[in-house]
């Protein structure tokens, strides 16, 4: 058990924890939370490869979605904003008239 | 000259396009007029007998050619469908009542699209036109039509969809199939022919079963036959003539030029079988007009029955068979478009179908009545009209085929086939003596909605029927010259 | 060294975990920066500084801020927080531990193999000049794309701000 | 100076991206300024790409990150140009609005980073540009309240995507240390896994049949034009880049490859003609034809005894014959559907205005694949080559597939001229 | 030879004139018209036989040829068609001079000439055949003329229904008749009667194909002259103007059977297993018919049923080789059932159309010359000797009683039982209609006009005439059509006595009967042996409803549109179940992804 193989797995239990966190919370903030927290995993297993093939690759792809997550995470939160002053709730179910 | 002809039937539905839309009659009359011009010049060019051929390549990668030729087999079905769309357009003058100009210019297009389908050499186009021609027919039911005319041209389009759908598949399977052992990959007919040889029969008799699917459901062959009562019930006046008169012979067309052609050895193997589903829809057809009460249906199920027997003629090898069965394609197409402008004349002045409605038409529309009974003549086969002649044929090349096939390889089974055909003549006899019985003789029934007024037929009508007729005589007295005509192609058949 | 890693990463993961359980959003949020601070450590323990870096300041810093900011604008009784657990949690969970199984008996053996031959000091290939360096040398042209990408967010976010129903005033 | 020339049509996007925003900080007011500053840099930008056509420039920068090829740039040229005619929809809701069109240039620009991109980084980074535009743009569709649901949906669905297209990127550079699109082999599990991700992310944005509930949910909220862009721009550049990563690993694609893609894609065609038949409104509507046509040319990835160029030339061809069914049934419709969105909006629609209605009728016509119309002759390769690779089952279950949506075109079409659209 | 298609085509030119323009004309002119063209006809046939003999044959044009079998329009005369075209045109003529008085007032008058003119038409083309297609050709024509005539007054519906009902059953006999056609083209390769006849009797020719081709002419030949089975329809026939039925119903058109077997006749002398069949259908054919005629009360139907067993005789002659008999039979036959006819239709007109004979007596008085004309015919009926009707029945009798085959002796005993019964009716009804009795109608007669008895008294004389001056031998050797059968020498005595005994006695029973006024009607003779009753009810209905039932509803609507509708609600079903899908829960798309991934990868490492 080494390091590259502490940070691989590692960061994929903290992807699967995210999209289980995306599935089973009901507000829209949480779920926005969570996404987060799997990309954060991602940029973990990144790191690891960076390390494992001793380049700089995945570092800098971990890098630049820093910036994207941060941008996506942005708008959706700005989009979360206009939701609460416009339908006053976040909760999933309620954003469910579109179907069929 | 071909080109012309071919150019100006491709412009007709564009000059309709442009004419304005008010003047309803410039319009029925423009459309008469260029079909009728179209007629003389298809008239001209069969006679002088040139082999007529136009062709022009698309894509050469993908062997697109765009390839028409008139041969033995589609020049006498271009004279029918040029001779009938006048008809049904004159027919259309006065039975369409409402959005006329977008009527005549669906004529206009299945005009172009049926010929175009009966020249196509080249697979795809011929499938393409095939395909598109369903448009322009589920516009005139749909728009024109009666009752329910949305179930009718749904199913209409649904059913000619899915065996076409079918015989796409196979086209694809032929093409590529050519392609892995000749090397070329190419759409035209001919090319293909040479796979006969080369394809396993396992893979000939998948593709034959896709193409004569298809060509069943377009024929009516009783299994996958629901959808013509509905349509020509529904139908308007001029659309049910152009559907019983041309609509079905592309199906019995398309048989000959892609399944008798291209695929000899299944035919051979599977000629009992064939035999046996086309007597039976003949036989199952007659039986069902003779129990309708709906004049519409009667003819409907008649002209099941009638191309039953067509197809018996043409799966026979035997060269009177297949010839009796190419005139009986012109005479039924006659005699049908007749029987449904009959109808349709009948159905304008007393709006009503019902067969016991009828009665005494003799005394009161005397002239409709000896028209309508000539032409009934012909739908029972009765001497000497081209019914007779085409039907005498098919029944000569069955019976002496079914007896050879008994000398040779006393197989009895076709004699038994054959045999039932012959019923057909008599049930034909049934509903057309039922349909006149209540029709033209007899009191007025009290349910009868026959008021006094009732006018007869006009000069213009009256011209339609003779017409008709004139050909129906003529070709029932003198059929030599067509079938002269169809010897050198029966040769291609290559049959006894 | 090792330990440390092992420390930290757990911690990441109880972190995340923990981040499941609580109920509470202000809760959630702080869960999830203690494990962003945990990453933030891991990183800088194998010796990626400039990602600790990115990841306290980016991460922690703006995301983290902007979020537990709407936090607070969240009313307490708003029902997806009353019961906030989803009809899916269950179907959620055995299939993500069918993933989690796979993956695991799958990669087990590989993952090990490869990195076993491949343990070499990192040293300070990722530190801060080596990595700067690389990243301007190699892929500036990246670096101008996120820039591309932070201004059509910035625009983004002021067309969403000044959205009213089918006014032109965007 | 050969960089900037290579990169001089994404040059003058960045240019116009930078420039917009001035209109807002010098507060110019007049109106016709974005259209037009938007269509000198679009028409500007077709036009380098045609010079790079026609010199071939065949060039590789940043070390590989970014390619530029002839077929490359005829790509991008068929999206910017499938782009324009779109702008023609005069609808009131943000029309003229610098925003509006600066959102747009940046899709393009995305597009155009995603089709070059030689790493995965660039393709990461391309995928990002390509979404972010999109949330304003669906956020500010007719009906506000719809509109901002569909947003949402778009942007979880949207960011679970990067995720999982982050991760297979991940499993992929853990395996061989390298970014390069084109060293994929599928010997190794961590590959087949990193693969699998992949290809999953990108059918979740071509809506492929497990991932498709989202976009038509996301349609119906949105505006007209923003469909248009979401079926025809988005889904063109996303296929290019699984012909970029898929085609050209020949030996990759073996067993259990083929199945999958063209089980998914079949179940694509199947669900969306199916799902066509109940549809009340016209988006939805759209939304679910352009699910089946996503199904139709991913069968074509499956095709791999043929050069890859002339598979290119076929998405190409086929993705220009979409946009051209697409914008014949969109336009007509216009600002019909700005208030409701209902089917029935159709019945009799010949009465009002017959030339809109023939146009409506041909564009229907086409995406039903009836011979005459292009969308009938495309199909026709696609199944030619599918049944060239003997795959002759695969081709009749779509032909299948392909006749059960006849009817609901039919239907829709018949409607404006028989008036009750019922079934 | 051209003059043979003149003689052909005068009267059809007489229906065109009339078809088209007679309602224009008033009746005098039509009248004049329907008449002159078989006039002109007949008087060139008998100005070319007389002057030069133009037999032999004249073809018109190549109907069609294909490589194995060219059929040709082709007129052929020779002495056999020659008879039989004097006695259409003679028979035909006088009637149609018969009906100008009869039909006089009937206000579709014209359309009753063209109509006739038709069916003289297509009779001469059936009789001047070379070939069999036009004789199929003339024989379905005189069926779709005697179908026209038949329902002639088609304001009442069943005269419609009857005329339907003949033109059915014909059509069941041409069926055989084509098939019979067919096998013949298929085996001699062609369908000239000649080559047929000399191909027939050459070796080579199979057995086999010989009788079917006979058997399925024969039944044709029912079909047309009203055999056993498909003889329902000539009863039934009466509907229409009684000179119809004597023209079409007695003189000509059922006799078409016969001459086509005569015409075959070296075909049939081969067709050694049909022969036998033909004997005996024929026999039961008359007895029937003889028996059904006995308890007949309308006048017309008794004729009719007569008919049919006369028919029944000529067959008989037929089955046991005896051609010359038979056509010696037919011809004499023609003449004395026209006259009976005519004159029952002249009775039938004066007594304002009342048939019934049980009304009707006391005729004999005011109709005198009718009365005379009666009489002849029926004694030629009833075969009083040195009448032609006794000459040509004896000579049949002779030949069945000499036929050298084990049934032979039944078949005459039958036919001379059958000869009695036919004395025995129609004295009966001679004795009903002109003996004064009380019940006769005293109501004034209807005048009848010269014209109508002029035809009926010289058919009388004729049908008298051709009995005595040895015209049968001229004949025989005339024809020279191939003999089988030696006469037995005691047959010359014993066949005369026992036939005259028992019609003397016969007539004696009538007499009796007719003065008791008893009335005796067995039920099945009532019934006509219930044929109709199995046509109508049993065939007719039993068809509709399987038809109308199996056919329409279980067949069509259970299980063709029901598979369609199952499809469809199938893919209705499934496109509800799809929809489903997108339930709106972004949670829920979430989890789909996911779930997708699983089974992926379950798939992909897996299986």
């Amino acid at each position: 058990m080494n390091q590259v193989e502490l940070l691989f797995y590692g960061g994929l239990l903290i992807v699967i924890i995210g999209l289980l966190g995306v599935i089973s919370r009901k507000n829209l903030l949480s779920i926005l939370m969570f996404q987060e927290l799997s990309l954060n995993g991602v940029n973990l297993v990144l790191v690891a490869g960076s390390i494992l093939h001793h380049n700089y690759h995945g570092a800098i792809l971990s890098f630049i979605t820093f910036i994207v997550t941060a941008a996506e995470m942005a708008i959706a939160i700005l989009i979360l904003l206009l939701l609460i002053k416009k339908r006053k709730t976040l909760d999933v179910t309620f954003y469910s008239e579109l179907k069929g | 000259m071909f080109k012309f002809t071919l150019g100006l039937s491709l412009f007709l539905p564009l000059i309709l396009l442009l004419l304005p839309s008010q003047k309803e009659r410039v319009v029925a009359w423009v459309n008469m007029g260029i079909q009728l011009l179209l007629l003389a010049l298809f008239f001209t060019m069969l006679t002088n007998s040139e082999l007529c051929e136009f062709s022009f390549t698309l894509s050469e990668s993908l062997g697109l050619h765009y390839h028409l030729l008139i041969d033995e087999f589609n020049k006498y079905l271009i004279l029918l469908t040029a001779l009938i769309f006048p008809l049904v357009t004159y027919a259309s003058i006065d039975f369409i009542k409402t959005e006329k100009k977008l009527f005549h210019l669906m004529l206009a297009l299945s005009y172009l699209l049926i010929v175009q389908t009966f020249l196509a050499q080249n697979l795809l186009f011929f499938y393409a036109f095939w395909e598109c021609s369903i448009v322009p027919m589920f516009f005139i039911i749909g728009i024109w039509g009666g009752g329910n005319r949305l179930l009718a041209t749904y199913k209409f389009v649904l059913f000619t969809a899915l065996g076409s759908i079918l015989m796409l598949a196979a086209i694809l399977f032929l093409v590529v199939a050519n392609y892995k052992i000749s090397g070329v990959f190419t759409f035209e007919l001919q090319p293909l022919l040479r796979l006969q040889e080369t394809l396993p029969l396992s893979a000939q008799r998948w593709a034959f079963l896709a193409f004569a699917f298809a060509f069943m459901i377009k024929i009516p062959v009783p299994p996958f036959h629901t959808w013509l009562p509905y349509a020509h019930v529904e139908a308007p006046a001029p659309g049910s003539m152009l559907l019983a008169a041309i609509l079905l012979k592309m199906g019995a067309y398309g048989f000959i030029k892609f399944v008798l052609f291209l695929f000899p050895a299944v035919v051979e193997e599977w000629r009992l079988p064939l035999m046996a589903i086309f007597v039976l829809g003949a036989l199952y057809g007659s039986a069902l007009a003779f129990v309708q009460n709906d004049i519409k249906k009667i003819v409907a199920y008649s002209s099941i029955g009638h191309m039953g027997i067509l197809m018996l003629g043409l799966v026979t090898p035997s060269e009177s068979a297949i010839s009796g069965a190419m005139l009986s394609m012109l005479g039924h197409g006659l005699t049908s478009a007749a029987l449904f402008y009959s109808i349709g004349l009948l159905y304008e002045r007393l709006h009503t179908r019902d067969l016991f409605h009828f009665g005494e038409l003799a005394t009161t529309m005397p002239r409709f009545s000896l028209l309508f009974f000539l032409i009934t003549l012909s739908a029972m086969a009765v001497p000497p009209t081209l019914g007779f002649a085409s039907e005498f044929f098919i029944f000569l090349g069955a019976i002496s085929y079914s007896l050879k096939m008994v000398i040779t390889s006393n197989h009895y089974l076709f004699i038994a086939v054959s045999g039932a055909a012959m019923l057909t003549i008599l049930l034909g006899t049934l509903y057309s003596l039922r349909l006149v019985k209540y029709l033209l003789w007899g009191k007025k029934s009290e349910a009868s909605l026959l008021r006094a007024g009732v006018r007869d037929l006009n000069l213009g009508e009256c011209s339609v029927f003779t017409v008709l007729l004139l050909f129906i005589f003529v070709l029932g007295i003198y059929p030599q010259f067509i079938i002269e005509s169809f010897k050198l192609a029966i040769k291609g058949l290559s049959i006894s | 060294m090792l330990k440390l890693h092992l420390l930290f990463c757990c911690l990441a993961v109880a972190s995340a975990v923990v981040m499941l359980l609580v109920r509470h959003p202000m809760k959630m949020a702080l869960a999830l920066v203690a494990t962003m601070l945990n990453l933030a450590i891991v990183y800088g323990l194998s010796g990626a500084h400039v990602l600790a870096i990115g990841q306290v300041l980016i991460y922690v810093g703006a995301v983290m801020i902007f979020m537990i900011y709407v936090v607070m604008l969240l009313d307490i009784k708003d029902s997806s927080l009353v019961r906030p657990l989803s009809r899916y949690l269950f179907a959620a969970v055995v299939v993500l531990l069918l993933i989690a199984g796979i993956s695991y008996h799958q990669l087990a053996n590989t993952v090990t193999t490869q990195t076993l031959q491949a343990i070499t000091p990192v040293g300070d290939m990722l530190s801060f000049r080596q990595f700067s360096e690389h990243f301007l040398e190699e892929y500036w042209l990246h670096f101008e794309l996120s820039s591309v990408l932070l201004l059509v967010t910035t625009v983004a976010a002021i067309t969403v701000l000044n959205f009213k129903k089918g006014t032109e005033s965007l | 100076m050969n960089i900037f020339y290579a990169l001089l049509p994404e040059n003058i996007l960045v240019l116009a991206l930078l420039l917009f925003p001035m209109i807002e900080v010098l507060k110019l007011k007049s109106k016709a300024l974005p259209l037009t500053a938007f269509l000198l840099a679009t028409v500007g930008a077709l036009a380098v790409l045609a010079i790079h056509y026609q010199q071939a420039l065949e060039v590789t920068l940043f070390y590989g990150h970014y390619q530029v090829s002839p077929n490359l740039q005829a790509i991008k040229f068929l999206l910017t140009f499938s782009l324009l005619p779109i702008l023609l929809l005069r609808e009131q809701i943000f029309i003229g609005h610098y925003k509006y069109y600066f959102l747009l240039l940046a899709l393009l620009y995305g597009s155009m980073v995603m089709i070059s991109s030689g790493s995965f980084i660039t393709l990461f980074v391309g995928l990002a540009l390509l979404s972010i535009p999109l949330f304003p743009l669906i956020l500010n569709g007719p009906i506000q309240k719809e509109s901002s649901e569909s947003a949402i949906k778009y942007i979880i669905i949207d960011s679970t995507l990067t995720a999982l297209f982050l991760l297979g990127i991940a499993f992929i550079y853990f395996a061989s240390g390298k970014m390069d699109l084109t060293i994929i082999s599928s010997d190794n599990v961590l590959y087949r896994f990193g693969c699998l991700l992949l290809l999953l992310s990108l059918f979740i944005k071509l809506a492929i049949v497990p991932f498709h509930p989202w976009s038509p949910d996301v349609y119906e909220g949105c505006d007209n034009r923003i469909l248009y862009i979401l079926s025809v721009t988005v889904k063109a550049t996303i296929v290019f880049v699984l012909w970029k990563i898929f085609a050209n690993t020949a030996n990759f694609l073996n067993y259990p490859w083929q199945a999958i893609i063209i089980t998914l894609s079949i179940a694509s065609i199947l669900v969306g003609n199916l799902s066509l038949i109940k549809q009340t409104s016209i988006k939805r509507f759209f939304a679910y034809s352009s699910i089946a046509h996503m199904g139709y040319i991913t069968l074509i990835l499956v095709v791999t005894n043929v050069s890859i160029e002339t598979i290119a030339i076929i998405i190409f061809a086929y993705f220009a014959i979409y946009s051209i069914s697409m914008l014949l049934c969109l336009l007509p419709l216009g600002n019909l559907l700005a208030s409701a969105d209902q089917l029935s909006l159709l019945e009799q629609f010949h009465q009002r205005s017959s030339t809109r209605s023939s146009f409506l009728s041909f564009g229907l016509l086409s995406l039903a694949g009836i011979p005459p119309f292009p969308g009938f002759w495309i199909k026709i390769v696609i199944m030619g080559y599918l049944i060239k690779c003997d795959y002759t089952l695969v081709a009749v279950i779509a032909f299948l597939a392909s006749y059960i949506g006849i009817y609901p075109y039919f239907k829709v079409m018949g409607g404006q001229f028989f008036g009750a659209i019922k079934h | 030879m051209s003059e043979l298609f003149l003689i052909l085509f005068f009267p059809l030119v007489g229906f065109l004139i009339n078809g088209l323009w007679g309602s224009r004309l008033q009746e005098k002119s039509c009248a004049l018209i329907g008449c002159a063209f078989p006039l002109l006809s007949l008087f060139l046939l008998t100005y070319k036989t007389a002057v030069s003999d133009f037999y032999g044959v004249s073809i018109l044009f190549t109907w069609v040829s294909f490589e194995n079998l060219t059929i040709d329009f082709a007129l052929k005369l020779d002495h056999l068609s020659l008879l039989m075209s004097f006695i259409v045109l003679g028979i035909g003529s006088l009637i149609h001079i018969y009906s100008t008085k009869y039909m006089h007032g009937d206000q579709s008058f014209a359309r009753y000439f063209s109509y006739l003119n038709l069916f003289l038409f297509f009779m001469l083309l059936l009789v001047l055949a070379n070939n069999l297609l036009v004789m199929f050709i003339g024989w379905e024509g005189v069926g779709l003329a005697s179908y026209l005539l038949i329902g002639f007054w088609y304001k009442e519906n069943e005269n419609a229904s009857s005329g339907a009902k003949a033109f059915i059953v014909n059509r069941i006999g041409d069926i055989g008749f084509l098939l019979g056609i067919f096998i013949l083209a298929f085996h001699f390769q062609t369908i000239n009667f000649d080559e047929i006849n000399r191909a027939a009797s050459t070796a080579n020719a199979s057995a086999t194909m010989i009788n079917l081709s006979a058997l399925f002419l024969f039944i044709g030949a029912c079909g047309k002259s009203a055999q056993l089975p498909l003889h329902v329809w000539l009863p039934d026939a009466m509907t229409g103007p009684t000179p119809v039925s004597a023209l079409i119903h007695a003189a000509t058109m059922v006799t078409a059977g016969i001459y086509m077997i005569v015409r075959l006749h070296p075909l049939y002398m081969q067709a050694t297993a049909v022969l036998p069949l033909i004997a005996v259908i024929g026999t039961l054919t008359a007895l029937l018919g003889a028996l059904v005629a006995t308890v007949q009360s309308d006048i017309k139907r008794v004729l009719a049923y007569s008919t049919v067993s006369q028919l029944g005789y000529m067959f008989a002659a037929l089955g046991v080789g005896a051609f010359y008999p038979a056509m010696l039979h037919l011809f004499t036959h023609a003449f004395f059932k026209a006259t009976l006819f005519l004159s029952a239709g002249a009775i039938i007109h004066a007594l304002h159309g009342e048939q019934d004979i049980y009304k009707m007596g006391g005729l004999a008085k005011k109709m005198p010359w009718n009365m005379v004309a009666f009489l002849l015919g029926s004694l030629c009926l009833a075969g009083v000797p040195l009448t032609s009707g006794f000459i040509s029945k004896e000579a049949i009798l002779m030949h069945t009683y000499s036929h050298s085959h084990s049934y032979s002796q039944t078949l005459t005993i039958l036919l001379l039982i059958t000869a009695a019964l036919t004395a025995f009716y129609i004295s009966k009804t001679f004795f009903l209609v002109f003996l004064p009795s009380k019940n006769g109608s005293e109501k004034p007669l209807h005048a009848i006009a010269f014209a109508m008895s002029l035809p009926v008294i010289a058919l009388a004389i004729l049908s008298i005439v051709v009995g005595l001056f040895h015209i049968p031998a001229f004949m025989e050797n005339y024809l020279n059509l191939a003999k089988s059968i030696t006469i037995k020498e005691e047959a010359h005595i014993l066949i005369p006595a026992l036939s005259l005994s028992l019609s003397a006695f016969a007539i004696a029973i009538a007499y009796l009967i007719t003065v008791k006024q008893i009335k005796i009607v067995p039920k099945i003779l009532e019934q006509k042996f219930y044929f109709d009753h199995l046509y109508e009810k049993v065939l007719l209905s039993t068809l509709r409803a399987f038809c109308k039932r199996v056919l329409a509803t279980i067949f069509e609507v259970k299980i063709i549109e029901a598979a369609i509708w199952s499809m469809r609600d199938l893919v209705l079903f499934s496109s509800r179940r799809v929809t489903l899908l997108t339930n709106g829960q972004i949670q829920w798309y979430v989890l789909l992804i996911l779930m997708a991934l699983s089974l992926l990868m379950v798939w992909w490492f897996y299986v």
